[in-house]
């Protein structure tokens, strides 16, 4: 021991600051293992280089993982993750407006939310992250109640209670969220279970961010989910950052998210989140193995927060201004609408002409929502403050409230 | 009627909601086919199946986190904490996610989850398996906190947490478990044989959440407890000598601030026993309650006799222990103002 | 002597510990080549180098763990945690381990780590931006907990915490971070230029903890608050025009008893300001203390002024805050018995 | 997925309750990948088939792990196990005979404890769990002193303010235990990393119960652990059992707790824990990794249990009161005499005669210890109760000490 070195310690650092060239050489875009796509009983030990690899379809010539969808079905997804990107870019400029107080975007990443809505039903939960919000755009959530509840107006579901998009939507297979990271994730493991020990037949889908799975709830979730085998889907979302923090001080300097599946005994796929194709497959394959009582599956999704974290948060603080022009897997709108195009199922003109509408009728939910108020503007009775603490208010709410006189 | 001890009672308790509600279940550390490491969920597994009441990993953060994702979906789960100082690596779960998914989502989310878990010193268990956390969760805004201090009680009020529909925290007085323990260390050990409250119907019944009990009624001075310090609390009016009016909280969210309010207004004196250690304890909020709202009726400053400011200290429990002779103490120097 | 905002002022405090001392290191999330969502570590690893200040991972009990691991190795960590809402996840390592370490061990490991975090409402963060958690920590046994209402306080204050050899919850009011914020929420904002509080000087000082500041002597009614509430006092004060003391805590563990109960004494009145919920809030026990230690003085019910016992509603802000207006009142009510 | 079946709730068991015949074809016990002894720094995705194999040397002809050490070495070892079991057979009597409230044996495991104790050096520091007390006898710690901790007399180092066993001995790279489990697992990264960011040589050992890798604070160690490239060895003692819960609660049916390392693109050994040189071996390869700066090791130890949990336990309610000696590992004591007399080394009189005396030696600690008193029969000023909170009492304690006339 006396005459080993001197330790060092060593912190992760990104291949690139702001001022230095985009570098994405870290990471393998190589479908490796994951150019098979596996029966959904097959064993575990034969899964385990599946997380190495990446599952494609979009750009690839004939992809085993290709869910070979309608066309329509394509146009829909593609309608669902424009419609959100103009929301959110609409949403974003009402913060800067001084209409809210708080807003976030998924730019570059609207494929995860919007193909795993539309993939799994009606009767299975998505336990969301923030970034997340195509989920309900997809099944068709009204967009003017978001607006009410980004703008915490007298008509927000919530009744003013939480920060803008933090939505619930029990109808919708989309649970509450909440500012805190990570929570969720174990209660969409819960819900699995309480599906499974009822005899019913709906799944659950947690999200976490990749900078998030170092929280111990990650590991608690995927516990549980491996000793029950819980019939449900963890998705890592793995957008390279988190705040300012890069993939690496999560871990990913050493391995792939999708590998920590093999640290349950469970499949791990890693799969090319901007690619809709993909994404979607890889969902019906896990949910096929949910629905068997196959257990769960962890999938990541390789992607990329193109803005900024949040409307608070200035990317080119720590990142090269142009690194999202540089991430290689490129938009997944563009990559879908050219996929659609190249069928003959899709064009310019009628893009054009879907974005119009889309705008027209944001818009229109918009000007409602205003119609009823923004931020401070107007609000719901102050006596919704004192509501939800308990099923049945307490003597001290009630003493409160006859203190502030409402 | 049978006579339980609070194990047995909690016991039946679950039992019989089990029995009732196929959307109850309990699990936690070693509850299943062990039945638990004091034996409360003893005979559960092999009664009402292996679904029904089950192990779960060593892992509190996430049987708390499953338990709440079992009770949006629409089941009741009633998780066992092994030792109530381990409720701590689930704070965040019980805090962030528990207390507030009603509020947060205007109730189309709710967390019916009965977390029990035992609790308090006086067994030797040193410093992690001793504790009263009781007034951490106390301030938590949307958590209800119950503690009962007989069988009676113990399963009434345990039926009652479990058909609550807000999340509420359970713990049980580990040293009443087998007895009354009323602080007198060093008598011999009291079983529950022969006390009325071990008198407990097997069939289903529920004392409120919310409802104090006046477990003596009294003129001089009265006293707040609850756990296992009903029982010091007795021994200690006993060994004063003072006509005191004893207040089991039975829950200490929801309060029954009428109860403890009526009280002092008759009395006019006020001393709070906790097992926990004095600052930032419970026994600050009851104070300062009873302060505001009986001010003028107060003849003696109201005291506090709790735990020491330290760690739970294994061969000191008995210095530690705020025993009968502390609160005998209290209780004559609240009287000397007359 | 340079003028500094509180975000300044804490900056200043960790560079001067990080030249000082080379067992002082900072990490947390996005505290590195970023310098923290609050930039508050702005700076920092640039000039002192990256594994001095440096990214951690989003675990906030992981980092606590290190910090005590490191702690008990010789270093002197100061990890930040992003919003004191966050504690949440490691408040087992916090009581279990950090808290504990020295008591246990008989002193032959300890975790000399002070844990900054911003805390408080007054920003529209919503139920998990804007909490004041101190209470649960001053209950804990073996905790400190610091709070600074200045600029100057800031600073001095966190190099005390940083030399001192037991674990310390530093929370910043960052309602304060850019100005003395008094709670009157619709008029301009103020910054801290001109306030001679953010006259700071540049180099190492200290401010002890446990010592109490006299913001404003009165005879009236003691005021007792800490952190954004020393300002909304300050404003709540002149809205009641009464002549009231206003203590500013600066620190709830160790508490300035003396200086609390001397003032007490004087006034013979008490309104006790915070900005967490009522229940259970550090409130109460700064209330039983009072009246057990001033009963004999006290001219009217000790008030205690705090959020109303709900989470933090987002659009309800100041509805929720404890401004100078309900002080004003509780002022007003506690003067009415002359 | 309407015509997907009902979901059901898994619950796992073990393969024999009492009253059934002891089984273990749940694990396998092949030295698979293991059968190599990888360079220590060969890349990561090399060793990812090392966590399903087992480091085997004692019954290997020629394996490629043998430390190859002095018999002497072996002997002290075999010595220090001995003293081991000897000592906690007597303090469980003890307990019994009501001199302490409270005791745990780690009877079957002791080649772990003592064997890293002996490979790691003076400068190294070990995060316990209460199953490694041969650590502590291994180099040499009075055993007086134990018992005065146990007794929690008024010579307890500890002055009386924990539970008996949870030990802190910091000269003897020995961290505080305390009665909660998992929540040190971190320290020992946290001191790792300190150890390299003061430029030291001292590395760290973090031990955990298979039961507790379900713990938050296993994946938040592990993640500090990778990102950093701590000078850590993470060891997971897995002896089957977690109290009554078998391993399978904790994941065991789904994989290996060693496969955890690929969570974290660390290596991770499966190794025999019932063998004093393999656990000798595995040390090393993974101290010489951390010494070399190439960061942290998993290590699986497989043992087993022979004893209750602890004096509060009783094992026949749960499994086949037989399990242990059907044990396929067999005893770490038994092993590793039957190896030096193998050797020429050792022999049955040495072996008695040696036990003799440690049992004398024992004998006479205990009578010291009884001397000054057992639980409740002496302790250390009360005062002590109050010292040490923290590092100057402050105002309330002084008080309180007064209150109680102290
Ligand atoms: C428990 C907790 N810790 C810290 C934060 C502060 N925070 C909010 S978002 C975020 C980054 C999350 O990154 P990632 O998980 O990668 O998700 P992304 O934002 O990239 O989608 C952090 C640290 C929080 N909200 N909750
Ligand atoms: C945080 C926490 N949760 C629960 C317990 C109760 N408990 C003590 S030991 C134990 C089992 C640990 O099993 P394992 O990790 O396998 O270690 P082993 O006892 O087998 O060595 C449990 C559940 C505890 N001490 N701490
Ligand atoms: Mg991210
Ligand atoms: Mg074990």
């Amino acid at each position: 021991m006396t005459d080993s070195p001197a330790l060092s310690l060593y912190v992760p650092e990104p291949l690139a600051r702001p001022g230095e060239a985009p570098r994405f050489d870290h990471l393998s875009f190589a479908a490796g293992a994951a150019e098979v796509r596996p029966a959904v009983d097959a064993p575990e030990h034969e899964l385990r280089d599946m997380p190495y690899g990446l599952v494609r379809v979009l750009g690839e010539t004939a992809s085993a993982w290709d869910p070979v969808l309608d066309p329509e079905i394509l146009r829909q997804g593609l309608r669902a993750m424009v419609q959100t990107r103009l929301f959110e870019d609409r949403l974003f400029r009402a913060h800067r407006q001084g209409k809210t107080s708080f807003f976030m975007k998924s730019t570059g990443e609207e494929a995860i939310g919007v193909a795993q809505s539309m993939a799994l039903g009606a009767g299975d939960m998505c336990f969301p992250t923030y970034r997340v919000q195509g989920w309900l755009i997809a099944r068709g959530y009204s967009i003017e109640t978001m607006i009410n509840q980004i703008y915490s107006n007298e008509r927000d579901p919530l009744k003013g209670r939480q920060l803008p998009i933090l939505y619930s939507a029990r109808e919708y297979g989309f649970y509450s969220l909440s500012g805190n990271v990570g929570s969720r994730f174990g209660h969409a493991v819960g819900w699995a279970m309480a599906s499974a020990y009822r005899g019913d037949r709906g799944i659950a889908l947690g999200y976490i961010g990749e900078g998030t799975t170092a929280e111990g709830d990650f590991h608690e979730a995927l516990t549980f989910a491996s000793v029950y085998r819980a019939p449900v889907i963890l998705a890592v979302t793995n957008n390279q950052w988190a705040i300012s923090s890069f993939s690496g001080i999560a871990g990913a300097e050493r391995t792939t998210f999708a590998a920590k599946a093999l640290a349950y005994g469970i499949p791990g796929l890693r799969v090319d989140g901007n690619d809709f194709l993909a994404v979607w497959a890889a969902t019906l394959w896990a949910a096929a193995r949910a629905r068997a009582n196959l257990g769960p599956t962890l999938i990541e999704f390789v992607t990329y927060r193109v803005a900024g974290h949040s409307t608070s948060d200035d990317p080119t603080k720590y990142r090269p201004a142009d690194e999202g022009s540089h991430w290689p897997l490129g938009d997944p709108i563009e990559r879908l609408k050219e996929h659609l195009v190249a069928l003959g199922e899709w064009s310019g003109e009628r893009h054009a002409q879907m974005e119009a509408e889309l705008t027209e009728a944001l818009r229109e939910a918009q000007r409602a929502a205003e119609a009823v108020g923004t931020l401070g503007k107007s609000k719901p009775s102050v006596a919704e403050m004192f509501e939800g603490v308990f099923k049945d208010p307490d003597w001290r709410v009630i003493e409160q409230r006859r203190e502030l006189g409402i | 009627m049978p006579v339980m001890n609070m194990i047995q009672a909690i016991n039946s308790a679950l039992d019989v909601k089990l029995a009732q509600d196929p959307d109850v279940l309990v699990f936690g550390e070693d509850v299943g086919y062990f039945g638990g490491v004091f034996r409360v969920t003893d005979g559960l597994q092999a009664k009402h199946g292996l679904t029904r009441c089950f192990d779960a990993p060593i892992s509190e953060g996430g049987i708390i986190a499953t338990a709440i994702g079992m009770g949006a979906y629409g089941l009741r789960p009633v998780p066992e904490i092994q030792f109530a100082d381990y409720i701590l690596p689930a704070f965040d779960q019980l805090v962030s996610e528990a207390a507030r998914l009603r509020y947060r989502s205007n109730g189309e989310f709710w967390a019916p989850i009965t977390v029990r878990s035992p609790y308090g010193g006086g067994i030797f268990g040193g410093q992690t398996h001793s504790q009263s956390p009781e007034a951490i969760f106390a301030h938590i805004t949307g958590l209800k906190t119950v503690i009962p201090s007989t069988p009676y009680d113990a399963k009434g009020l345990l039926i009652a947490a479990i058909e609550d529909d807000d999340p509420v925290i359970f713990l049980e007085p580990k040293r009443l478990y087998n007895g009354p323990f009323d602080g007198r260390h060093d008598q011999a050990l009291k079983t529950w044989m022969g006390e009325p409250a071990a008198d407990v119907p097997e069939g289903h019944y529920t004392v409120p959440l919310g409802k104090a009990a006046i477990v003596r009624s009294g003129t001089d001075v009265t006293v707040l407890a609850y756990g296992t310090m009903v029982h010091v609390a007795k021994a200690g009016i006993e060994d004063a000598g003072v006509d005191a009016e004893l207040i089991d909280l039975r829950s200490i969210v929801p309060l029954d601030i009428d109860t403890i309010v009526a009280s002092v207004a008759k009395t006019g004196r006020c001393v709070i026993l906790h097992e926990a250690s004095r600052f930032g304890g419970f026994g600050g909020e009851l104070s300062a309650l009873v302060q505001e709202r009986c001010f003028w009726a107060l003849k003696s400053p109201i005291e506090r006799v709790g735990g020491w400011d330290t760690p739970y200290p294994h061969a000191f429990e008995w210095d530690y222990f705020p025993g009968p002779a502390r609160l005998a103490k209290a209780l004559a120097r609240t009287m000397e103002n007359r």
